[in-house]
C-alpha cells in the first residue's frame, strides 16, 4: 500500500509507460524511412553469395526451378527474394521454371514474373515457364522429379505443355541444375526429402528470418548450397544483381526499427536495474 | 457497454457497402476486345499435313485474354451458334498487359513538333510515320496528320482520358540523351599488357589484366548529340536505342491514343485435321469479362508436304580400313516435333540418274539415325544421295555428294562397359555405365590486392574491339578510315605482378554410381597430403609465391583409401605468374547410347468387354540382332560415365531391353560396341543404403522394449524432478484463489504430433485439478480430432475427480480453422474472460507471441511447454515458466507417473548416451582420418 | 499519388486499419475483422477442399475411373463424422487409427534418417586448434554433447554432470537469443509489407523512384 | 471391447508396421502402398473437415441462441462463411471473381495485418519483458542484440574496431558465428532429443502403448 502512495520515480514511470506509446514509436520508425531514405550499404553474407555464384556459373542450357511455396502472410519477406532470383535467372538466360506448391503462390508471383519479363524483354515459354498450382504438395515434387510434362498438363496461362518450347528438352531430375524454394513453413524439407535427397539435385532456399536459424545445420551438412534469410537476404541479393528494389527499401525501415528495439531493450534494462537497486 | 459496440457494427457494415457501391459506380463498362488483324495461315514445311500455324497481330493495349480458333470443313457449323458450340476450338491464351496509372505530363513532346501520319494498308493496320515539322511542311502536316502531344512508355488504362484508342504499326523510341560531356568509362582486357613499341603503344597479349579509360565512339557521340527526339527504331543500332531511349508503347494526339507495340501471336492447330481438305475457320477474341469479338470466316487447306531434304550430307572414307561413313541432318531442330519421316535410304548415285530415283540401295535407316558406317567397295569418285520417305510415300532427296577421303582415327571403345539394373529402385530404371573414376584439377589464381601503374596516352589512340581481339590503333585527326566502333583511349593502367598469389584448387571427380569415390586428397609441391572429407572439392592456398608449383591429387574411396587406377591420380605442374584460371582440356569423345526392345502392348478392357490394345513403347519391327532397329536413348560426354534410362510407372518392371553404344571422336568417327542385354529393370526389396537406418531402428525398438518390459515387471526408474511442474501447480492454485477461469491451449498441430499428445497428458492433470477446485477450464481447439480427444480427456478427468456434473462440453470447442483466426479468437477469449492462468502445451508457430503478449497484458499467469524451437525464446521472455523441448515430454511422463512413460524416458536417455558415444567415436575417427567409421553413418540416397 | 479506385482495395485498407486498431484497444472494428476472417476462412476452406481435394481425389477416381477401393476410406471418413453421435462415436477410432498408425509407421525410419543419422554424421567433425574451422568444430562438438546432457532426465544434475548440463543451458540460451534476434526481423518485415500495401496499392505512391 | 478397442489397435499396429517397412523397400509395390496411404488419408481428412465445420456452426449458433456477449459478431462469422462458400460455388474461383477478390482483399489483409501486429508485440516485449534477470537471460539478451545488429546495415557501420583493425570481426561476422556455431550446436542437440521423442511416441503408438489419440474412456 505504501508503495502505491509513494511518488513514482522517473524510471518507474518510464518503464510503466503506456504500451501504445511504444507502438507509436515503432510504427514511426518503420514508416518514416520510406519517405526519407539514407541509402545504407548492404554487406553480403556467404550464404547468399554462394547462391549467386551458383547461378552465375550456370549456362543458358541449365534449368533452375524457383518454387514460391508461401501464402500472403509471409510474402513481404519472401516475394522480394523470388523477385531478385527470378531477375537474376532471366539476366543469366538460364531456363527458369517458376511454380508454387501453395495454392496462393501463383497468384502472388504472377505480377512479379510479368514485370521482370518485361524489364528484361524475356518471353514466356521461351526463356521461362510459369507452372500452375497442382494439388499434392510433396506428390508434385516427386512427380516432377520423374516427369515434368506429366506433372503439369498446362502452364499457368493454360497453354498446353507440349506447345511450350522451353520444356521440350526438360524431362526429369537429370535436367534440373538448381532448385530454390521460398517458404515460410517447412516445405523446404519437402524439397529436401523428395528432390535433393533421392535425386541429388542441388538446392538452396529462401526462408523467413525466423526459420533461417533452423537452416544453418543443413548448410553446414552441405544439403543446401546457400540460403536467403528474411528481407536482408533479399536485399543482399538485390545488391549482388545490382538492382535496388523492394527489399532494399524495406531494409532501411528494418534498420531503423532494429535500432529502436535495441534502444528499447537497453532503456528497459537500465530502468529495471535502476528500480532493482533502489529496492 | 456491449450494446454500444454492437450498434457500431451495422454502421461499419453500411459504411463499407457505401464505399464499395460508390466506387464500383465509377468503373467504366468498356468495350469488347479488338479483333485480330493480319491473320495469316502458315503451312508447316515438311510435315504430314495434319498441322497448320495460324498467326495474327495483337496490340499490347488489346484486352483480349484468349483467342479461340474454331475450324471446320463445314462453314455452316461456324456461322451457326448452335453448331459452333459443339466444336472444340484451339485456344491460345495470352497475357493481358497490366495498365499503369502513370503521369503522362512527364512524357510530353508537344514542343518537339512531331506529327503522326498514318499510311493506310489494305486489310491491315495502318503504318505509323512520325515526321518532324519544319516551316515548309507544317501546313501540309496539319492537314494529313495529327500533332503528337505525348508519348507513353507504359500502357495507360483504357479510361485514363477521353481519347479514343486506335492501333498503328511502327516501332519508335523516345531518345533522351544526357546533357554534358560523357565521363570516361573503364574497360578491362584480361591477360594483356600495354607496351611501347616502335609505332607507339600496342596492346600485347601478356601478363595480367589491363585497364583502359575510354571515351565514346564517334557514332555514339553523334547519337548523343542529336538531342531529345523521337526516332524510328533501327535494329542495327539497337544497343544505342536501348541505352539512350525507351520504346514508345503509345503515341497520344489531341483526339486519339495510338497503341504501337504489337506482336505476332501464333498458334498451331495440331494433329486432328485432314491433309488436303478445305477448312473454314475464324478467331474469337475474348477478354476477362468474357466479352467477345470475332474475325470473318477464312479458309485454309493443310498440305501433306514431302519430308525435309536430308541436309549437311557428308561421306567420309576411312583410308585405312576402307569403311565409308555417311552423316546427314534429318530435320531442323525447330521442326523436329513435326518430323514426318518413315525411313532414310542411301543410294549410290549414277550419272544417268538425274531424277535421283535409282542407283544401288546401300542401306535403309530408321528416322532416329543420322550417321552410319556402310560396308562395301567404294571408289574415290563415287557419289551418293539420301532419300527420306514419309508415311504416305512422299519422298525428298538430298543433293548428290561425293567422298572426302580422310584418315579417320577410330576412338577406343570405353572400358568397363556394362548394362546394369539400377540398384535400390522400384524397377523403373536401367543404366549403361563405363569407364574408371577420373580426377581433374581446376586452378583459380587470384591477385589478392592488385596494383596498377598509370600511363597517359597522347591523343589519337583508339581501341578497336573486333569481338575476337582488341587492338590499339593510332589515327591522325580527321582520318576518314577511322572505323565507326573505334573508341578513343585516354589512359591505360598496367597491372604490377605481385610476389604472391592466392590460389584455389577445385577438383572434379568423374565417376558413376558403382564407383564409390566421394572425395580426394591433394598436396602442393610434394608436401603433406590434405584430405577433403567434406566433399566440397575445394582447397585454398593463400600467399603462394609466384613461380612453378606442382599440384598432385588422388581420388579416395569412402573408406579413405587411394583408388588404384591411373586416371584416379593427377599431377599438374603450373607456372603461377598472373591471375586466371587453369584447367585440363576435357576429353571430347561422346558416348551415344542406343536402346532396343520388343514393342510393349497392353490390353485394356473397356466397358461392354471391348478389349483394346494400347501401344506402350518400342519400335514395331525390333530385331535384337539388328542395330538398325534400335532407338537413340541418349548422348553423354565420355566423362559422364553413365547414362540412366527411366520409365514411367506404367512401364515399370516391364519389357526386356537391349543396348549398344557408339563412342564418337570429335571428327565424327566412331566405334560401336557389341549388343548388351537383354535386361529387365527389377524392383529391389531392400534399399542397401538404408542398412544403417535399419540397424538403428532395430536397436531403438530393442532398447525401448527392454525398458518397457522392465517397467511392466515393476522396476521403478529414477526421474529427476522437473522444475516446471511445481509452477504448474502454483498457477492452478492462484487461479482458484482468483475464481477466474483457466485457459488451456494445445497448439496448432494435429493429434499425431508428440507435443500435442504431451499437451493432452498434462491437460488431463490440469483438468483433474480444475475439477477438484471447481475452476472453469476453457480449451479452444484448432484441430477437429484434437478437439474430440481433448473433450474426452477433460470429461474423464472430471469423472475421475468425481465431478462429472461440472463438466461442460461447450467449454472445449472449435475456435477457428486457421492460424491467425485462431490466435485472434483465443486472444479475444483471454480479454473477455480475464483468465487467471494460461497454459500453452503443444506445437506453436508465429501466433505464440500474440497469445502470450495478450495473456501478460491481461495479467494471467502463463506456463508454456513446446518443442517448437523458433517459438521457445518468446515463451521464455513472456511466460512465467517454459518447458523447453524434451522437458515437455518429460513433464508429461513425470506427471502421469505411468511406469511405461517413465520407462520410455529412461530408454530415451540410454539411447542418447549411445548417440553421444557415437558422436565421440565419430569425431575421434574423423580427426584421425579413420573414414570408414564416419562413412558407416553416411547414407547416399542420390541415384 | 493516385488513390485507388478499386473498391476491393478500399475494403482491404479498411480491414487493415480495423486490425491495427486492436493495438489501441479491443473494439468492434477489430471484432468485426476477426469474425469476418473466421467466417471467410471457413467458407474458403469449404470451396477449396471441394474443388481441389474432393473432386480430384475422390469423386473423379471413384465415379469416372471406377477406383472403387476408395469407398473404404470414404466409409472411414463417415465413421469419423459419427463422432458427433455419442453412441457411435467409438466408430471414429477406426479412421483415427488408420491415419495415426500409418503416420507413426512413416515417422520412425524417416526421423531416424533425418533427425538422428544425418545429425550424428554432421556432428562427426574434424577437430583442431590451428584453423578457425577446427576451433568452431570443437565448440559445436562440446555444445551438442552439453545440450544432450542437459536433456538427461534419469540422472540428477550434480557434480561434473551438472556442470556440463549447465553449460548445455548456456548453449541453449545463446541459441534462443539468436532465434529471437532473427525473428524480430521477420516480424518487422510483415508490418513493412502492410505499409507498402497502403502506400503503393491504396495511395498509389511510387516508392521505387 | 473387441470392436471398440482391440480391432482399432490392431489397425494401428498393422498400418504402422506396413508403412515402417515401406521405407526400406524401394520396389514398386512399396510405392503403391505409400501412394494409396496418402490418398486414403486425404479422403479421411476430407470428412474430418466436415466435422470441423459442424463444430464451427454449432459453436457460433450456440452463442447466438444464448445471446452471449457480442453475439452479433457470430452472425457475421456465419454469414461470411456462407457468403464465401456461396460465391465460390456459384461464380467460380478464377482470378477476378468475387471469391478471389474476397480472398485477396479481405482474408489476406486481415491475416497479414494480424501477423504484423507481432511487430508491435515484439517491441513491447523488448521494452517490458526482455530483462537481464540472470546470467543466462543475459546471454540470451546479448546474443539477440548481436544477431539483430548483425542482420542490418547498421551493424556493419558501427563496428568501428573493424575499420581500425580489419582482422577483427564485425557485428555481422559475430552474428553469423553465433548462428553457425553455438546456435547450431544447441539446435542439433535439441533436435536429436526431439527426433528421439517423435520416434518413441510413434513406436508406442504402433505398439498400442500410447492410446490417448483414441480418446480415453472405456
Amino acid at each position: 500500500m505504501a508503495e502505491d502512495a509513494r511518488k513514482k520515480t522517473f524510471w518507474e514511470r518510464l518503464i510503466q509507460i503506456d504500451r501504445r506509446v511504444i507502438y507509436l514509436i515503432i510504427a514511426l520508425a518503420m514508416i518514416l524511412p520510406f519517405f526519407f531514405q539514407m541509402g545504407l550499404p548492404i554487406p553480403v553474407t556467404k550464404e547468399v553469395k554462394d547462391i549467386y555464384d551458383h547461378i552465375e556459373a550456370l549456362t543458358p542450357n541449365d534449368v533452375v526451378i524457383l518454387s514460391a511455396d508461401f501464402d500472403p502472410s509471409v510474402s513481404p519477406e519472401l516475394l522480394p527474394m523470388f523477385d531478385a532470383l527470378f531477375r537474376h535467372c532471366l539476366k543469366k538466360d538460364v531456363k527458369t521454371i517458376a511454380m508454387s506448391l501453395y495454392i496462393q503462390g501463383p497468384g502472388l508471383i504472377a505480377p512479379i514474373i510479368q514485370e521482370a519479363a518485361k524489364d528484361y524483354q524475356k518471353v514466356n515459354g521461351v526463356d521461362y515457364v510459369f507452372m500452375p498450382w497442382i494439388y499434392g504438395y510433396t506428390l508434385v515434387v516427386m512427380d516432377m522429379m520423374e516427369d515434368l510434362k506429366a506433372t503439369f498438363p498446362t502452364d499457368y496461362y493454360g497453354t498446353r505443355i507440349e506447345d511450350i518450347p522451353i520444356v521440350k528438352k526438360i524431362e526429369n531430375y537429370e535436367d534440373y541444375d538448381l532448385i530454390v524454394c521460398f517458404t515460410g513453413s517447412s516445405s523446404y524439407a519437402w524439397w529436401l526429402l523428395y528432390a535433393h535427397e533421392p535425386y541429388g539435385v542441388p538446392m538452396a532456399t529462401g526462408v523467413t528470418a525466423v526459420s533461417a536459424a533452423d537452416i544453418y545445420p543443413y548448410i553446414q551438412s552441405g544439403q543446401y548450397i546457400g540460403m536467403l534469410g528474411g528481407l536482408k537476404g533479399a536485399a543482399e541479393y538485390e545488391t549482388l544483381i545490382n538492382e535496388k528494389r523492394m527489399a532494399t527499401m524495406g531494409m532501411e525501415a528494418q534498420n531503423w526499427a532494429h535500432i529502436v528495439i535495441i534502444l528499447f531493450i537497453i532503456i528497459g534494462n537500465i530502468g529495471y536495474m535502476a528500480i532493482a537497486r533502489k529496492k | 457497454m456491449h450494446l454500444l459496440k454492437v450498434k457500431a457494427l451495422p454502421v461499419a457494415i453500411l459504411l463499407c457497402a457505401g464505399i464499395w457501391l460508390a466506387a464500383s459506380g465509377c468503373t467504366p463498362k468498356g468495350s469488347p476486345p479488338a479483333v485480330p488483324t493480319e491473320v495469316q495461315v502458315i503451312d508447316i514445311p515438311a510435315d504430314d499435313g495434319t498441322n497448320v500455324v495460324i498467326a495474327w497481330r495483337r496490340f499490347s493495349a488489346s484486352t483480349a485474354r484468349q483467342y479461340d480458333i474454331y475450324y471446320s470443313t463445314d462453314p455452316e457449323s461456324l456461322t451457326n451458334e448452335k453448331f459452333r458450340k459443339k466444336l472444340e476450338p484451339v485456344t491460345r491464351s495470352v497475357q493481358v498487359a497490366t495498365p499503369v496509372v502513370g503521369d503522362t505530363t512527364a512524357n510530353k513532346v508537344e514542343g518537339l513538333g512531331y506529327y503522326l501520319v498514318l499510311e493506310e494498308v489494305e486489310g491491315k493496320t495502318p503504318i505509323a510515320k512520325v515526321i518532324k515539322a519544319t516551316p515548309e511542311n507544317r501546313d501540309s502536316l496539319e492537314s494529313v496528320g495529327e500533332k503528337i502531344i505525348a508519348c507513353e512508355h507504359e500502357l495507360a488504362p483504357s479510361d485514363v482520358d477521353n481519347r479514343e484508342l486506335r492501333f498503328a504499326r511502327g516501332k519508335f523510341f523516345r531518345i533522351t540523351p544526357p546533357e554534358g560531356e560523357p565521363e570516361p568509362e573503364r574497360t578491362t582486357i584480361e591477360n594483356s599488357t600495354i607496351e611501347t613499341g616502335p609505332e607507339g603503344f600496342v596492346i600485347e597479349q601478356g601478363k595480367g589484366p589491363l585497364i583502359l579509360d575510354v571515351g565514346l565512339s564517334d557514332k555514339e557521340l553523334q547519337f548523343r548529340l542529336a538531342g531529345d527526339r523521337i526516332e524510328d527504331f533501327d535494329p542495327e543500332n539497337s544497343a544505342l536505342f536501348f541505352k539512350y531511349g525507351k520504346e514508345i508503347i503509345s503515341l497520344v494526339t489531341e483526339k486519339n491514343r495510338y497503341n504501337l507495340s504489337s506482336e505476332i501471336v501464333q498458334t498451331v492447330i495440331r494433329g486432328n485435321i485432314e491433309p488436303g481438305s478445305e477448312y473454314y475457320y475464324l478467331i474469337v477474341a475474348k477478354d476477362d469479362k468474357d466479352r467477345t469479338s470475332e474475325t470473318e470466316m477464312m479458309q485454309f487447306t493443310p498440305v501433306d508436304d514431302p519430308p525435309m531434304c536430308p541436309a549437311n550430307t557428308a561421306a567420309v572414307l576411312d583410308t585405312i580400313d576402307g569403311r565409308l561413313m555417311i552423316t546427314w541432318t534429318g530435320y531442323d531442330p525447330g521442326l523436329a516435333p513435326f518430323r514426318d519421316v518413315d525411313r532414310y535410304e542411301i543410294h549410290r548415285f549414277e550419272e544417268t540418274d538425274t531424277a535421283l530415283i535409282g542407283g544401288e540401295l546401300l542401306g535403309t535407316f530408321n528416322p532416329d539415325f543420322s550417321a552410319s558406317f556402310i560396308e562395301g567397295d567404294f571408289n574415290r569418285e563415287d557419289m551418293f544421295y539420301i532419300a527420306s520417305f514419309d508415311n504416305t510415300g512422299q519422298r525428298s532427296v538430298s543433293q548428290p555428294f561425293g567422298i572426302t577421303p580422310t584418315r579417320l582415327s577410330k576412338p577406343d571403345m570405353v572400358d568397363n562397359l556394362a548394362l546394369v539394373d539400377v540398384e535400390n529402385d522400384d524397377g523403373k530404371a536401367l543404366a549403361v555405365r563405363w569407364g574408371n573414376p577420373k580426377i581433374t584439377l581446376e586452378l583459380n589464381i587470384i591477385d589478392p590486392s592488385p596494383e596498377y601503374t598509370e600511363t597517359e596516352l597522347p591523343e589519337g589512340y583508339y581501341l578497336i574491339d573486333s569481338g575476337e581481339e582488341k587492338r590499339l590503333v593510332h589515327y591522325e585527326p580527321g582520318d576518314t578510315t577511322l572505323p565507326e566502333r573505334a573508341v578513343p583511349v585516354f589512359s591505360a593502367h598496367r597491372w604490377i605482378a605481385p610476389e604472391t598469389f592466392d590460389v584455389s584448387v577445385r577438383y572434379k571427380i568423374f565417376a558413376n554410381d558403382e564407383h564409390d569415390v566421394p572425395y580426394a586428397k591433394l598436396r602442393l609441391d610434394g608436401g603433406d597430403w590434405e584430405n577433403d572429407y567434406q566433399e566440397v572439392g575445394l582447397f585454398t592456398f593463400d600467399n603462394l609465391p609466384a613461380g612453378e608449383h606442382t599440384f598432385e591429387a588422388v581420388i579416395l574411396n569412402s573408406a579413405g583409401r587411394e583408388v588404384e587406377n591411373p586416371e584416379a591420380r593427377v599431377t599438374q605442374t603450373v607456372v603461377i605468374d598472373k591471375p586466371g584460371t587453369i584447367k585440363d582440356d576435357a576429353p571430347t569423345e561422346m558416348v551415344q547410347v542406343w536402346r532396343g526392345n520388343y514393342a510393349l502392348i497392353d490390353t485394356v478392357e473397356e466397358k461392354d468387354s471391348v478389349v483394346t490394345e494400347v501401344f506402350l513403347e518400342g519400335p514395331p519391327h525390333f530385331e535384337p540382332t539388328n542395330k538398325r532397329t534400335f532407338e537413340l536413348a541418349g548422348l553423354r560426354g565420355i566423362l559422364a560415365r553413365q547414362l540412366q534410362n527411366s520409365w514411367p510407372d506404367s512401364l515399370r518392371n516391364k519389357g526386356e531391353y537391349y543396348y549398344f553404344v557408339r563412342v564418337f571422336a570429335s571428327d565424327g568417327a566412331y566405334t560401336e560396341s557389341d549388343i548388351l542385354g537383354p535386361m529387365r529393370p527389377q524392383s529391389q526389396w531392400f534399399h542397401t543404403e538404408k542398412t544403417m537406418v535399419l540397424i538403428l531402428v532395430i536397436l531403438f525398438v530393442f532398447f525401448v522394449n527392454f525398458f518397457l518390459a522392465a517397467a511392466r515387471k515393476g522396476k521403478r526408474f529414477y526421474l529427476r524432478p522437473i522444475a516446471g511442474i511445481a509452477h504448474l501447480d502454483e498457477a492452478l492454485g492462484r487461479a482458484t484463489e482468483m475464481g477466474r477461469p483457466l485457459l488451456y491451449v494445445l497448439g496448432l498441430n494435429g493429434i499425431s504430433d508428440i507435443a500435442t499428445l504431451a499437451g493432452l497428458t498434462i491437460l488431463g492433470r490440469v483438468a483433474k485439478k480444475a475439477a477438484e477446485f471447481q475452476t472453469r477450464l476453457i480449451v479452444p481447439c484448432v484441430d477437429p480430432i484434437v478437439l474430440i480427444v481433448a473433450q474426452e480427456t477433460v470429461k474423464t478427468a472430471f469423472m475421475d475427480a468425481g465431478r462429472p456434473d461440472a463438466f461442460n462440453e461447450d467449454d472445449i470447442f472449435y475456435a477457428a480453422g486457421s492460424q491467425f483466426s485462431y490466435a485472434a479468437a483465443v486472444a479475444g477469449l483471454m480479454v473477455r474472460y480475464k483468465t487467471a492462468a494460461n497454459f500453452y502445451m503443444g506445437m506453436f508457430y508465429a501466433e505464440s507471441l500474440i497469445l502470450t503478449e495478450t495473456g501478460s497484458m491481461s495479467g494471467s499467469i502463463q506456463i508454456a511447454g513446446t518443442d517448437a524451437i523458433t517459438q521457445i525464446p518468446f515463451f521464455i521472455t513472456t511466460c512465467d515458466y517454459t518447458l523447453i523441448g524434451e522437458e515437455l515430454y518429460a513433464a508429461s511422463a513425470y506427471l502421469s507417473q505411468d511406469p511405461l512413460q517413465v520407462g520410455s524416458l529412461k530408454a530415451q536417455d540410454m539411447l542418447k548416451a549411445i548417440y553421444m558415444a557415437v558422436i565421440v567415436l565419430g569425431t575421434v575417427a574423423m580427426t584421425s582420418g579413420f573414414m570408414w567409421f564416419v562413412n558407416l553413418f553416411k547414407i547416399r540416397l542420390e541415384q | 499519388m493516385h488513390i485507388s479506385i478499386n473498391p476491393w482495395v478500399w475494403l482491404g485498407v479498411f480491414f487493415t486499419f480495423s486490425v491495427l486498431s486492436f493495438l489501441y484497444k479491443d473494439n468492434p472494428f477489430y471484432k468485426l475483422a476477426e469474425h469476418v476472417t473466421v467466417g471467410v476462412s471457413i467458407g474458403y476452406g469449404m470451396v477449396i477442399i471441394w474443388h481441389n481435394a474432393l473432386i480430384p481425389r475422390f469423386y473423379m477416381p471413384v465415379f469416372q475411373e471406377g477406383k472403387l477401393i476408395l469407398i473404404i476410406p470414404a466409409i472411414l471418413g463417415l465413421m469419423m463424422i459419427l463422432r458427433i453421435v455419442p453412441k457411435y462415436s467409438w466408430l471414429s477410432r477406426y479412421a483415427i487409427c488408420f491415419s495415426v498408425g500409418g503416420g507413426a509407421g512413416l515417422a520412425i525410419p524417416r526421423s531416424m534418417q533425418a533427425s538422428v543419422l544425418r545429425q550424428l554424421e554432421a556432428t562427426m567433425l574434424d577437430l583442431g586448434f590451428t584453423t578457425t574451422q577446427g576451433i568452431n568444430n570443437i565448440v559445436i562438438f562440446v555444445g551438442v554433447l552439453a545440450v544432450l546432457i542437459y536433456f538427461f532426465f534419469s540422472k540428477e544434475h550434480k557434480g561434473v554432470f551438472g556442470g556440463i548440463a549447465k553449460l548445455g543451458i548456456w548453449f541453449l540460451m545463446v541459441g534462443f537469443g539468436a532465434t529471437f534476434g532473427y525473428t524480430v526481423m521477420a516480424r518487422l518485415s510483415l508490418f513493412i509489407g502492410r505499409v507498402l500495401f497502403v502506400l503503393q496499392d491504396f495511395l498509389g505512391i511510387n516508392l521505387a523512384g | 471391447m473387441l470392436w471398440k478397442k482391440q480391432i482399432p489397435l490392431a489397425i494401428t499396429f498393422i498400418m504402422g508396421l506396413i508403412l515402417g517397412i515401406q521405407y526400406f523397400v524401394p520396389s514398386s509395390t512399396s510405392d503403391w502402398v505409400f501412394d494409396e496411404y496418402r490418398t486414403w488419408g486425404i479422403i479421411i481428412g476430407l470428412f474430418g473437415s466436415v466435422l470441423a465445420y459442424i463444430s464451427f456452426y454449432r459453436a457460433h449458433g450456440m452463442r447466438i441462441k444464448k445471446k452471449a456477449p457480442a453475439w452479433p459478431f457470430s452472425v457475421v462469422a456465419i454469414a461470411m462463411s456462407l457468403a464465401m462458400a456461396f460465391v465460390g460455388f456459384a461464380f467460380g474461383r478464377e482470378e477476378n471473381t468475387v471469391f478471389m477478390n474476397m480472398y485477396t482483399y479481405i482474408l489476406v489483409p486481415i491475416e497479414g495485418t494480424m501477423f504484423s501486429l507481432l511487430a508491435f508485440y515484439i517491441s513491447s516485449a523488448a521494452y517490458r519483458a526482455f530483462r537481464a534477470r540472470s546470467a543466462q537471460a543475459t546471454a540470451l539478451l546479448v546474443a539477440a542484440v548481436i544477431v539483430m545488429l548483425g542482420r542490418v546495415p547498421l551493424g556493419e557501420q558501427i563496428s568501428f574496431w573493424h575499420k581500425l583493425w580489419p582482422a577483427l570481426p564485425t557485428f555481422t561476422d559475430i552474428a553469423n558465428w553465433i548462428l553457425n556455431v553455438p546456435n547450431m550446436a544447441a539446435k542439433r542437440g535439441m533436435g536429436l532429443g526431439i527426433g528421439l521423442g517423435i520416434m518413441m511416441l510413434s513406436l508406442k503408438i504402433v505398439l498400442g502403448i500410447e492410446r490417448s489419440y483414441m480418446g480415453s474412456g472405456e
